[in-house]
């Protein structure tokens, strides 16, 4: 059974289809890659997968379970976590604060133990700022610990972001153009990072990308959009060579 | 009957001024997309600036209602440049928060200046009234009816019709966008605040023959209640500001008219509980668009 | 953390020690007699406050120059209290701090009624000029200038009924005013002991700019006339409206309409024509003692004084008394049992008459009542 | 390490508390040796209140980042409801307090549970107006409830007769809520908070229910806005409906504001200048209420100026590499 399965999503806006019979299949443990040219519709499919928007067709289901037209808050219960293409962080608290939010929904002590701090606060947030020290030094964030998010240069903004996700435990992390303003060195390195990542957290991948040496870099498989509708799916390089979508790329 | 009918008479007089307010709280909210709170205040300032002009006397009255238009027309000028530019991009609490510091300026500089008596303006425009049957009606009710229409009709043409219009709609849907198809966004903000707040010189001309009083709370009391008027309304539609102004107008009216003694301690309180169901029941108003949140 | 604390905690000490002696740093008063007077200085009610500091003012500088109080002369300080509760008690505790000896205030009756645990406590005389509501004198050591509200509404509905013989009333009251409602429950309960009939209420609240509705609710309840128990300000709006709507019942009212007048100038000043209120203090008396009174505040303030201004005066005049009559000899001497023993066996013929107190702490004097003919209060 | 842990928030708690206790003793020590004049002496117990308000405001403004508009509405709730319990009551007195605070706070916070459930859907700009309008409406609500004395109020509420002690009980009501503030901001829940405030679509992403929380922070700030509603009535010894008008919360605004906005240090030393502000610029009067608008403008502009924000971030670095060098102790 595929981790993520896809069926018939579409969505309209005001009579505007934005996306239109998408269908995807996500092997666990696969690096997929969405792509196509601005406006095509992917960031809409993320928004869908996670709750942002209720889609008007299909469904989807995470590893059997349905979770079409769930809360972003289930949905990231049941286990799918993203990033988003315009860095969206928590900008006036420091990078581990940013992680122990993530880490929130693992976290059990309740509001008595909040105000009263009684042992179980002490226990638990040290247990997690230990959790969120480890996620941070994966991403070579840990000496940046206390700086406020908003004061990390670009490239660590966009790691902070995936450690965030990640620390909300999911099985689908959906990355939204991770590589988006990033010089080539950086690239390279966030290409190790996401190998990397995918390795040591046992992750599956679907990410939106629009650095080709990227995606052909380290996705397996792609699907490409235009105008909403699914141009060509399958193996990285077969699919990108297909001549529609070289037709959507490069023009007649 | 014969007491409803007057009842609902003067409810629309109040509606129309309470519309005739409420325009200018949501135009500019269209617009700019902000909460501009001193709108009331320079309307008091506008009528204060009526009563110094019927104070020296020897000014025509047609020139002193010039200097009132004028003066908040440069006040909402100034008030823009120097208050609300500075923070255009902030997060949406500074501005509100500014916006609440320049209306509270304004009231306390009208206190240093005028101090809080109440002040009584002559009837200037000395328009008396007219007898329909058996009911006498204010002539200024009617002039009060007619701008506002007229405003109303004027300000939908403008913003159809003309370029300076279309920027204004373009700057209201994504000032990004608008600053990248060569909108100069500033210019079109500070425009939308110069024909705001004329619009509030033309209330306050309006008000001050309505009502012949001022003090320095006037506008923010009176303020308030528009306000309600335009969010009940649809705040950024002119025709809900319209629709709100008279159904506050109206509701007001009544409950004071009929409401049974016992609970007329409320009667004051009206208008906001109306406001806080309206926007618990429906947050954009009657004919105000939703707003989506991009991702 | 430890160094911000620490240096936190000694920077609100230091700023505290700084305040408190700064505090402390009151002048010898051990040559004067000290009056003070707490009252809205600033904000919405900020004309009341400075009224009653004119007034007592005059009355100061009057006595001073005839060589004050056996000898001595008084000092007149005052504080702000803004009409709110918890400034009132500051006010009042600077006050203290500075010297008082005897209060002539607070001005307002809320402020004067939060005021009253501490006025027991240090009984002090107080007399308050226009704080009108009953609990605004309820301590032995509290006495009155003005007349309680609900005595100025009994006595309006005996006016309205026997004299003018009118029998159907409608009121328009402020109910976020304790002075109006207080003033209009008196009012109703006697005009409709006496016989009379309430025809409508239209009440109206502290924002209410528009009186359309309620002279519409007025108009057309066939009542002979409007009582108005609200202050002046108020009630020139509802004269405006009146007229424009072609309303043309006589209106009556309180001590608060006092003033009118200085809103309705001008050609405004037609409106108030004919309206009867109750009022202890009638500016254009003939009385040489309100002539001076009258001549020197307008000199000295540039407008006609009103009530307020009456009573403060009055007030100040009647701590004089108090001292006089106690027999206190000089500041150091001062002995608040006597002097407020002393109240009720004085006799002060004020601005607002003449007047004796009992224990109760109320004024025992005669309400005038008059009208404005020709922009002039003429007595009735 | 786990000794270490806690001999560190001990030292925390320690210092915090020996310096609650030491600005006590010092300020009871002055009051009752009469060193402090009278009107200080009042002045020290209006600031507890204006504090404890002003904090709970901060809960909402400064760490939700909500703008309310309508805080007196919890305040004067608070005021009503505990402060008519200690008058309809027959206890000791320092049980009426208590109880009153109790009440107050509870019935403040049943308000505000049920209001901010009811305006969930609402940002900024209409969640503002809301609040105001909320907050005029309960002014207006009160004056016909039976047995809170209408318009001339409630009267007749108990008081401390002794000033220490007057005192003491407000600083004790002060010093609990700031400690409540204190550990609820620095918890888990109160990450959350900021989170919504800093990026509430980012929030939702990892799984953070921004409704539940926002409900939860207006609930807890009702709770101390009628706390210091309770006080403020045992001060005052009477309430009226005139005392919780829309200015209260614009005053209670300018202090957080001045303060920083989410900051507990900030707003406390914010709010006891704004309370001492008359003594502080005595004969200036007038023009108090111009400088708090002044103080709203200025505050936000400098927030929005860059260079303003540069310097801002200067210091922050400070403050950060001084708790980074706190914080490596724990890691250890």
């Amino acid at each position: 059974m595929s981790m993520l399965k896809v069926e018939n999503l579409g969505i309209t806006f005001g009579g505007l289809h934005a996306v239109e019979n998408l269908n995807l299949e996500i092997e666990k443990n696969e690096l997929y890659g969405l792509i196509g040219p601005n406006g095509a519709g992917k960031t809409t499919v993320f928004n869908m997968l996670t709750g942002v928007y209720k889609p008007t067709t299909g469904k989807f289901w995470l590893d059997g379970e349905e979770l079409t037209g769930r809360s972003s808050i289930e949905i990231n219960r049941k286990g799918i976590a993203r990033t988003f293409q315009n860095i969206r962080l928590f900008g006036n608290m420091t990078v581990a604060e940013n992680v122990l939010v993530g880490l929130n929904n693992q976290m059990r002590y309740g509001l008595a133990s909040s105000f009263l701090r009684l042992p179980g606060f002490f226990k638990e947030e040290r247990d997690y700022s230990k959790r969120a020290d480890e996620l941070l030094a994966v991403f070579d964030l840990y000496d940046e610990r206390d700086t406020l998010a908003s004061n990390l240069p670009y490239g660590k903004q966009r790691k902070l972001e995936i450690a965030r996700a990640l620390a909300t435990s999911p099985r689908l992390l959906l990355l939204d153009e991770p590589a988006a303003g990033m010089n080539p060195n950086e690239t390279a390195e966030l290409m190790n990072t996401i190998r990397f990542v995918r390795e040591k957290f046992d992750m599956t991948i679907l990410l939106i990308e629009h650095d080709m040496r990227l995606v052909m870099g380290i996705c397996e498989r792609v699907t490409v959009l235009n105008f909403g509708t699914e141009l060509a799916s399958g193996e990285t390089s077969k699919a990108l060579n297909d001549p529609a979508v070289v037709k959507a790329y490069l023009g007649d | 009957m014969q007491m409803l009918i007057s009842t609902l008479i003067d409810g629309l007089n109040l509606g129309s001024v309470y519309a005739l307010v409420a325009l200018g709280y949501s135009m500019v909210y269209g617009i700019a997309k902000m909460l501009n709170f001193a709108h009331g205040d320079v309307i008091m300032v506008g009528i204060y600036s009526i009563f110094v002009c019927l104070n020296m006397n020897s000014l025509p009255v047609p020139v002193t209602m010039l200097i009132c238009v004028a003066v908040c027309a440069v006040l909402g000028f100034t008030v823009e440049k120097l208050a609300y530019k500075p923070l255009r991009g902030s997060p949406s609490l500074s501005v509100l928060i500014t916006a609440i510091g320049v209306s509270y300026l304004l009231q306390n500089l009208a206190l240093l200046f005028f101090k809080s008596e109440r002040r009584f303006l002559q009837n200037f425009l000395q328009l008396g009234s007219i007898q329909i049957g058996s009911f006498e009606l204010p002539v200024i009710s009617l002039v009060i009816w007619g701008t506002t229409l007229v405003i109303m009709i004027v300000l939908n043409l403008l913003i159809k019709y003309t370029s300076m219009g279309r920027a204004m709609l373009a700057v209201s849907e994504d000032k990004g966008a608008a600053q990248l198809m060569g909108v100069n966004v500033n210019r079109t903000i500070s425009i939308t605040f110069v024909i705001g707040s004329a619009l509030a010189g033309v209330a306050a001309i309006l008000y001050a023959a309505k009502y012949q009083n001022v003090d320095p709370y006037t506008g923010s009391v009176f303020g308030i209640k528009a306000f309600a008027a335009a969010v009940f309304g649809g705040i950024g539609s002119i025709p809900g500001a319209m629709i709100g102004g008279l159904s506050l107008g109206l509701i007001e009216a009544l409950t004071i008219g009929f409401l049974p003694e016992s609970l007329s301690a409320v009667s004051d309180g009206i208008a906001y509980a109306l406001l806080v169901l309206m926007l618990i029941l429906k947050p954009s108003g009657l004919l105000g668009k939703k707003k989506v949140e991009k991702v | 953390m430890k160094k911000t604390a620490r240096f936190l905690s000694l920077m609100i000490a230091t700023l505290m020690v700084v305040l408190s002696f700064a505090g402390c740093g009151a002048a010898d008063n051990s040559n004067v007699f000290v009056l003070g007077i707490s009252g809205p200085m600033t904000g919405t009610a900020s004309t009341y406050g400075n009224a009653v500091v004119n007034g007592a003012q005059i009355a100061v500088d009057k006595i001073n120059a005839a060589g004050g109080i056996n000898g001595y002369k008084i000092k007149l300080i005052y504080q702000d209290d803004e009409a709110t509760v918890d400034k009132a008690k500051t006010a009042y505790e600077k006050l203290m701090d500075n010297g008082m000896q005897v209060f002539i205030g607070c001005v307002t009756s809320d402020s004067s009624i939060a005021c009253n645990d501490l006025i027991k406590a240090d009984g002090i005389l107080q007399i308050t000029p226009s704080a009108s509501a009953i609990e605004a004198a309820v301590n032995p050591n509290s006495f009155r200038v003005c007349f309680t509200d609900p005595l100025q509404g009994t006595k309006m509905a005996e006016y309205v009924y026997n004299t003018l013989g009118y029998r159907k009333a409608a009121a328009c009251y402020n109910q976020d005013d304790s002075y109006s409602t207080g003033m209009y429950d008196a009012f109703k309960e006697r005009f409709t002991e006496l016989g009379g009939k309430i025809a409508v209420e239209a009440p109206f609240g502290k924002d209410t700019s528009d009186f359309n509705a309620q002279i519409t609710k007025v108009a057309s309840s066939g009542a002979d006339f409007i009582y108005l128990p609200i202050y002046a300000e108020k009630a020139a709006q509802i004269l405006i409206t009146a007229d424009s709507k072609g309303v043309k019942l006589p209106f009556v009212g309180g001590d608060g309409l006092d003033g009118i007048m200085n809103y309705l100038t001008g050609d405004l000043g037609k409106l108030a024509e004919n309206l009867i209120f109750l009022t202890p203090f009638v500016s254009t008396d003939t009385d040489p003692k309100v002539q001076a009174f009258t001549n020197t505040f307008i000199e000295k303030y540039d407008m006609t004084p009103d009530q307020f201004a009456a009573d403060a005066y009055d007030a100040v005049y009647l701590a004089k008394l108090a001292i006089e009559q106690a027999g206190i000899t000089a500041p150091t001497a001062m002995d608040n049992a006597a002097v407020v023993a002393a109240m009720t066996q004085i006799e002060l013929d004020g601005l607002t008459g003449k007047m004796t107190f009992d224990a109760s702490g109320e004024p025992n004097k005669d309400a005038k009542v008059a009208k404005i003919i020709n922009g002039e209060y003429v007595a009735q | 390490m786990k000794s270490n842990l806690r001999k560190i928030f001990a030292s925390r708690v320690f210092i915090g508390g020996a310096a609650a206790i030491a600005i006590w003793g010092v300020l009871a020590l002055l009051i009752a040796a009469g060193i402090f004049s009278r009107s200080m002496q009042s002045l020290l117990i209006q600031i507890c209140y204006y504090v404890t308000l002003a904090l709970s405001l901060d809960l909402v403004v400064g760490y939700l980042g909500d703008l309310s508009l309508g805080h007196a509405a919890f305040y004067a709730v608070g005021a009503y409801s505990g402060c008519a319990f200690a008058v309809y009551t027959n206890l000791p007195l320092a049980l009426k307090f208590i109880g009153g605070l109790l009440v107050g706070g509870i019935c403040a916070a049943i308000v505000g549970f049920l209001i901010s459930c009811a305006i969930l859907k609402l940002r900024g700009d209409y969640l503002a107006i809301v609040t105001l309008a909320f907050g005029e409406f309960v002014r207006s609500i009160v004056k016909i409830i039976p047995g809170l004395g209408g318009t001339k109020g409630l009267l007749g509420i108990p008081s401390f007769d002794s000033r220490v002690v007057g005192f003491t009980a407000s600083y004790i009501v002060l010093v609990l809520v700031i400690v409540a503030i204190y550990n609820f901001t620095h918890s888990r829940h109160g990450r959350t908070v900021t989170a919504i405030r800093d990026n509430a679509i980012a929030a939702e992403s990892v799984g953070i229910n921004i409704k539940r929380t926002k409900v939860l922070v207006f609930t807890i700030s009702a709770f101390i806005a009628g706390l210091a509603g309770v006080v403020s009535g045992f001060y005052k010894t009477s309430i009226t409906p005139g005392d919780f008008d829309y200015n209260v919360s614009i005053e209670a605004l300018v202090m957080v504001v001045l303060g920083g906005m989410g900051s507990i240090r900030g707003t406390v030393i914010a709010s006891a200048i704004i309370v001492l502000l008359p003594e502080l610029l005595r004969g200036m009067d007038e023009y108090r209420m111009l400088i708090y608008a002044i103080v709203l403008i200025a505050m936000m502009m400098i927030k929005a100026s860059p260079k303003c924000r540069a310097l801002k971030e200067k210091l922050d670095g400070k403050i950060n590499g001084f708790r980074s060098r706190f914080t490596r102790k724990r890691a250890k």
